[in-house]
């Protein structure tokens, strides 16, 4: 970002002649506002299309198709639908409290995108604190949360307000002792400080370092999915059990600022999974073209934060909800004791283990990783024999 | 300690399995049909010959017996039939059904001996007011059909008559195919 | 178990608490009992290990007007010894009061709480005797052969114009 | 310690007294199946007690049978359980056989137990469908309606309705098997057994979702038979009973299947993982059943001779056979006119919504709609 502000205010450049300290804030809120509505916004709406559309592969549907293309523009029709809708704030509701709640939401989530690296050179901020940072920002989604659950004056939805509060505030536990070995190995709490502490390679990720970090990337993967209230964590709203949760009373646009929060924060999911454990935008150096080589990276950044988005979608079409009890036995019970471990054991293998073993371990940790997928998709053809299909049945693409 | 460490391969394998199962549902066709307007043919071509749509009735070949109406057992077919003086034949002033109100049972069709009242393979019956869901066939006064003693010759009749009686063959008989349906003791109410 | 055997061996322990062995020309023979002592034959049949009817498979009422009765019905049955029986009690339609079995059979509480609201049969001893189905401002008890739906429920009309 | 089990306490320290709260789930809550109502108290998350108000689907159908005549009956009683009609229909049908002593033909019986017993699939493949969505998995329950889309196609083909039958006739059956119905059948058994076991893969044997259902709501047979459950809930319960088997009513005494019980697998015997557990293997017997009816339906005609105006002799009379739901009761008077004089229909799902109340005490919220869905209520059938 720096090198950005030097070269548009040097000379020949947009802003020649404005001192650091004024480009700097103007750069950062400039590019900002590009990434909340060039890419947050359209990205949320996109993934509820594409979510929708999974889901309805998954379960033998079609999905929806009919607005644009393959139903893309879903989301806009839904999304204009949404606006236009009557604002309803209930009688007994808290006014105040009611309508503040959604933005609170919202404001929690695109926070994170501060710190959330695109590209080596693209970050809004590169903060030196940038994993706590986030870490703590998404904190004010809960607020607000609870916030909606409490001023709905709605049982459901203060049922809602409080799981959602204890969820969350519990799984920042094994959510953040998972980002201690990743954090140990680098060092640094900055984004880009811990991408650029990986390779390109798979064998140079940190998901393949060792064996603490490989668990840490499922403890964290799944802890985040539990703070961003996604199945089989999704008990804040459970549809079955509580009618919409905390969002019984909302209506209109204030409802859609909720998903737009579900979806949206999808993708900062994959995206801090992607940096820690992933290599983020890693690319081999092929070109000296900084542009090519900054598009090139943010592809493949966007590729592997998306990759994780599609896993959520899946896993949400795949698994049932656990219990409140249960939510709490999986934390307190598992993951905190298992992230503890793990942070220790990280340590320990730090200082033991040689760079040549590591090396060794690092490899066979790979080749481990890709015989789990090739298992994966030895059972995904066992289930497809054993179903007995005919030729007919089977049907590759994804357009219909 | 086991079963704690059993739990979590449990729990991991048995999640690993059903998104096995998912995945190979990315490589299968969807099953639903995108009613009503990108389907290869009508849905209504589709149903099978026993299907119970709407009520029709072929006043061509109705007799005029009210026997659906006293099959009926939620009232919703009215018919008014009198006996003209002159001709001695039956004559039809009025056979209405509310489709409102009929829960296709396909009891009124069986005992009709001409297969003249029937159902059809229609069932888009959504309308915005409830007097379009009364159907009246009668629109004037009407001679019922009187069954002829050999095969049925008329050119109209006929072809209606045949599809009438192939609807008929469809019902299960009493005591097998070969025997007539009782005949109705109760005669006219 | 035949009816007959299981009216001969009740006769015997109950006296003339057990009226006459109901034959009628279809269906099934039922013991009747006399509605005061339908709780003691209840909890005889239950636990007499012979009897052993551990499942009141049915309540039913059927309002006889013709009699002035409101017959109570019990289709008994047991898991044990996969036999079966058929208990009748008549009780007078204008003070149609009788014992609850509930103690007996937990079942007895939801079908005696349906008879209550669809036919007016007051069980004396039940835990919980609200009306079941109908609303609780319901007045009458529709399965009486002299029940007249009324005209209008909270000014609803619950007759609809025939189109016909 | 027991690490693995994830058991509810609930521990109130001394001074620390919270609120109840008073919840109103229903009539218009995704989850209970038609529209079924409770009024919870709960203590927190963990309810004292859920009070099932049952009736807001009360259609009066047992007074209209003493309106309409035996013969137009029929189609009322698919109203009764619109899953799974054909078993009502049946009900409706013997009942009135036994009051008139009339014979039904060999090849009507095979009918009604090929269709019967497709209907029981397609009601099971409900039940464990809406199971796993009331759990939060959405998948199964499309992937179970699927396979029932197929089972209401044959019946479409063999009665012309879907949902609402109306096949069964006093006396008989009112449609023959159509051409090629048997090699259909056959060849849906043998599409639909692996898809079984696709399914218990995708969500029956899934930790989650075990988990949820282990443990929870324990029936123990003596309180399901005092509260005169019936069917896969009385079944689960661990009490070896199948009218088909024990009673035995139409062709069923020849026909070889087994008459699956609770084990327990995942936690306590009686469990609701249990009675979901019992509606997989009870499908599994159905494919058993059909695959046998199918082969050796046997010639004739379908349809005894009944009078038009069907009048039974004075009397009453009970018959019970197996629904999807379990032991149906069908208690019938008849005065001797062309009107029943009094009808009574006891099913399985009024007598299960009876034992809610005791059995959700010291649940969870989350768990009152596991138990709703586990013991597969319909709520027309309770109101009937």
């Amino acid at each position: 970002m720096k090198e950005l502000v030097l070269s548009l205010i040097a000379d020949g450049g947009v802003l020649a002649g404005v001192p650091y300290a004024v480009a700097a804030p103007l750069v950062m809120l400039g590019f900002g506002a590009v990434v909340v509505f060039g890419f947050v916004l359209p990205i949320a709406g996109i993934t509820s299309w594409l979510e929708r559309r999974v889901w309805a592969r998954i379960q033998s549907r079609v999905g929806p198709n009919r607005v644009g293309p393959q139903g893309f523009l879903q989301w806009l029709a839904d999304g204009l639908k949404n606006l236009l809708k009557e604002d309803i704030i209930p009688s007994a509701a808290d006014r105040w409290l009611f309508s503040l709640a959604p933005y609170l939401v919202v404001a929690g989530f695109i926070a994170t995108f501060a710190a959330i690296p695109f590209a080596a050179p693209l970050i809004i901020a590169d903060l030196n604190i940038g994993i706590l940072y986030i870490t703590a920002v998404t904190g004010i989604v809960v607020v607000g949360v609870l916030m909606a659950g409490w001023a709905s004056n709605n049982k459901w939805s203060l049922l809602g307000g409080i799981r959602s509060a204890a969820q969350i505030i519990s799984y920042e536990i094994p959510a953040g002792l998972s980002v201690f070995p990743v954090v140990l190995l680098t060092g640094t709490l900055s984004m880009q400080g811990i991408i650029q502490a990986q390779g390109w390679a798979p064998w140079d990720w940190f998901l393949f370092h060792n064996p603490f970090t490989f668990v840490a990337f499922f403890l964290f993967f799944v802890a985040a999915l539990a703070e961003g209230n996604r199945t089989p964590f999704d008990i804040p709203e459970a549809e079955s059990e509580l009618v919409a949760g905390f969002c019984t009373e909302y209506s209109g646009m204030r409802y859609l600022l909720f998903f737009l929060e579900e979806w949206g924060n999808l993708y900062v999911i994959g995206a801090i999974v992607t940096t820690l454990f992933l290599g983020g935008w890693q690319v081999p150096a092929f070109t000296e073209n900084l542009l090519v080589l900054t598009l090139v990276q943010f592809g493949v950044f966007f590729l592997k934060a998306y990759f994780f988005v599609f896993l959520a979608m899946w896993i949400r079409a795949t698994l049932p909800r656990v219990r409140v009890d249960q939510l709490m036995t999986l934390c307190w019970k598992y993951m905190v004791p298992i992230a503890i471990v793990n942070m220790l054991g990280t340590a320990v293998w730090m200082i033991v283990v040689s760079e040549a073993l590591g090396r060794l371990v690092q490899i066979a940790m790979t080749i481990a990783g890709a015989a789990i997928v090739v298992l994966f998709f030895r059972r995904v053809r066992f289930h497809l024999r054993r179903a007995r299909l005919q030729p007919a049945d089977y049907y590759y693409s994804p357009i219909i | 300690m086991a079963g704690y460490l059993g739990n979590i391969k449990e729990t991991v394998t048995s999640i690993f399995e059903g998104m096995s199962v998912t995945f190979s549902h990315f490589v299968r066709r969807p099953y639903t049909v995108q009613y009503p307007d990108r389907i290869p043919i009508p849905i209504q071509d589709t149903l099978p010959f026993r299907y119970r749509g709407i009520l029709e009735v072929d006043l061509e070949i109705c007799t005029g017996c009210l026997a659906c109406e006293r099959a009926c057992p939620i009232d919703c077919i009215v018919i008014e039939a009198v006996k003209d003086k002159q001709t001695k034949a039956m004559v039809l002033n009025r056979f209405d059904i509310d489709i409102a109100k009929c829960m296709y049972c396909g009891l009124c069709s069986e005992p009709c001996p001409t297969g003249s009242i029937h159902h059809t393979s229609q069932f888009e019956g959504a309308d915005y007011s409830l007097e379009s869901m009364l159907r009246r066939f009668v629109k004037a006064p009407v001679v019922a059909y009187k069954p002829k003693k050999g095969p049925e010759t008329d050119p109209v009749v006929g072809p209606l008559l045949d599809r009438g009686l192939r609807y008929l063959d469809d019902f299960a008989k009493p005591g097998g195919a070969s025997e007539a349906s009782e005949p109705d003791e109760a005669g006219a109410t | 178990m035949d009816a007959a055997a299981l009216h001969a061996s009740l006769r015997e322990r109950f006296g003339d608490a057990i009226l006459a062995l109901d034959e009628p020309a279809a269906g099934d023979r039922a013991v009747r009992v006399a509605p005061a002592a339908i709780l003691e034959v209840a909890r005889h049949c239950a636990s007499d290990p012979a009897l052993a009817f551990d499942c009141l498979s049915n309540q039913s009422g059927v309002d006889y007007p013709a009699r002035n009765e409101i017959e109570v019905v019990y289709h008994l049955f047991s898991y044990a010894t996969r036999h079966a029986a058929v208990l009748k009690v008549a009780v007078p339609r204008d003070n149609p009061v009788m014992p609850t079995v509930e103690s007996v059979w937990k079942t007895a509480i939801w079908q005696e709480r349906e008879i209550f609201d669809l036919l007016g049969v007051v069980f004396e001893g039940h835990p919980d005797l609200r009306r079941l189905l109908l609303p609780e401002d319901w007045v009458g008890h529709p399965l009486r052969k002299d029940f007249v739906e009324p005209t209008e429920y909270h000014g609803i009309s619950t007759k609809r114009e025939s189109m016909l | 310690m027991s690490l693995g089990g994830f058991d509810v306490q609930v521990v109130r320290e001394s001074g620390f007294a919270t609120e109840e709260m008073t919840l109103n789930m229903g009539p218009q809550h995704p989850s209970t199946h038609g529209v079924l109502r409770f009024v919870v108290r709960a203590d927190g998350e963990v309810m004292t007690e859920a009070v099932p108000d049952v009736g807001y689907l009360h259609r009066s159908i047992e007074k209209i049978a003493e309106k309409v005549g035996y013969h137009g009956f029929m189609p009322y009683t698919d109203r009764v359980d619109y899953v799974a009609a054909m078993p009502c229909n049946q009900g409706w049908a013997m009942v009135c056989e036994k009051l008139a002593g009339l014979e039904v033909p060999r090849r009507a019986e095979f009918c009604r137990v090929i269709a019967t017993e497709f209907n029981r699939i397609a009601s099971h493949l409900l039940a464990v469908g809406s199971m796993g969505m009331d759990i939060g998995a959405y998948t199964p329950f499309t992937h179970a309606l699927r396979e029932r889309e197929y089972i209401n196609d044959l019946l479409e083909e063999l009665c012309g309705a879907r949902l609402t039958f109306n096949y069964v006739r006093i006396g008989g059956v009112g449609w023959d098997l159509p051409p090629d119905f048997e090699r259909k059948g056959l060849a849906y058994i043998e599409r639909f057994e692996p898809l079984i076991d696709e399914y218990n893969s995708l969500i029956s044997f899934n930790k989650i979702y075990k988990e949820r259902l282990a443990g929870v709501a324990v029936i123990s047979a003596a309180d399901a038979i005092n509260y005169n459950l019936t069917g896969p809930n009385l079944r689960a319960s661990g009490v070896k009973f199948d009218v088909r088997r024990d009673l035995p009513y139409s062709i069923y005494p020849e026909l070889d299947f087994d008459v699956p019980v609770g084990t327990g697998e995942a936690g306590v015997v009686g469990d609701c993982f249990d009675r979901y557990m019992l509606r997989i293997r009870e499908m599994q017997e159905s494919c058993k059943i059909l695959r046998q009816c199918l082969r050796q339906v046997p010639p004739g005609s379908v349809l005894g001779k009944v009078p038009r105006k069907f009048k039974p002799p004075v009397g009453d009379a009970y018959v019970r056979l197996e629904s999807a739901r379990g032991d149906m009761g069908w208690y019938c008077v008849s005065d001797g006119t062309e009107y029943p004089y009094r009808v009574k229909i006891r099913t399985g799902s009024f007598t299960a919504t009876s034992i809610i109340e005791k059995v959700s005490r010291g649940l969870m919220i989350a768990d009152l709609i596991a138990v709703i869905a586990s013991l597969d209520l319909v709520a027309p059938e309770i109101d009937r």
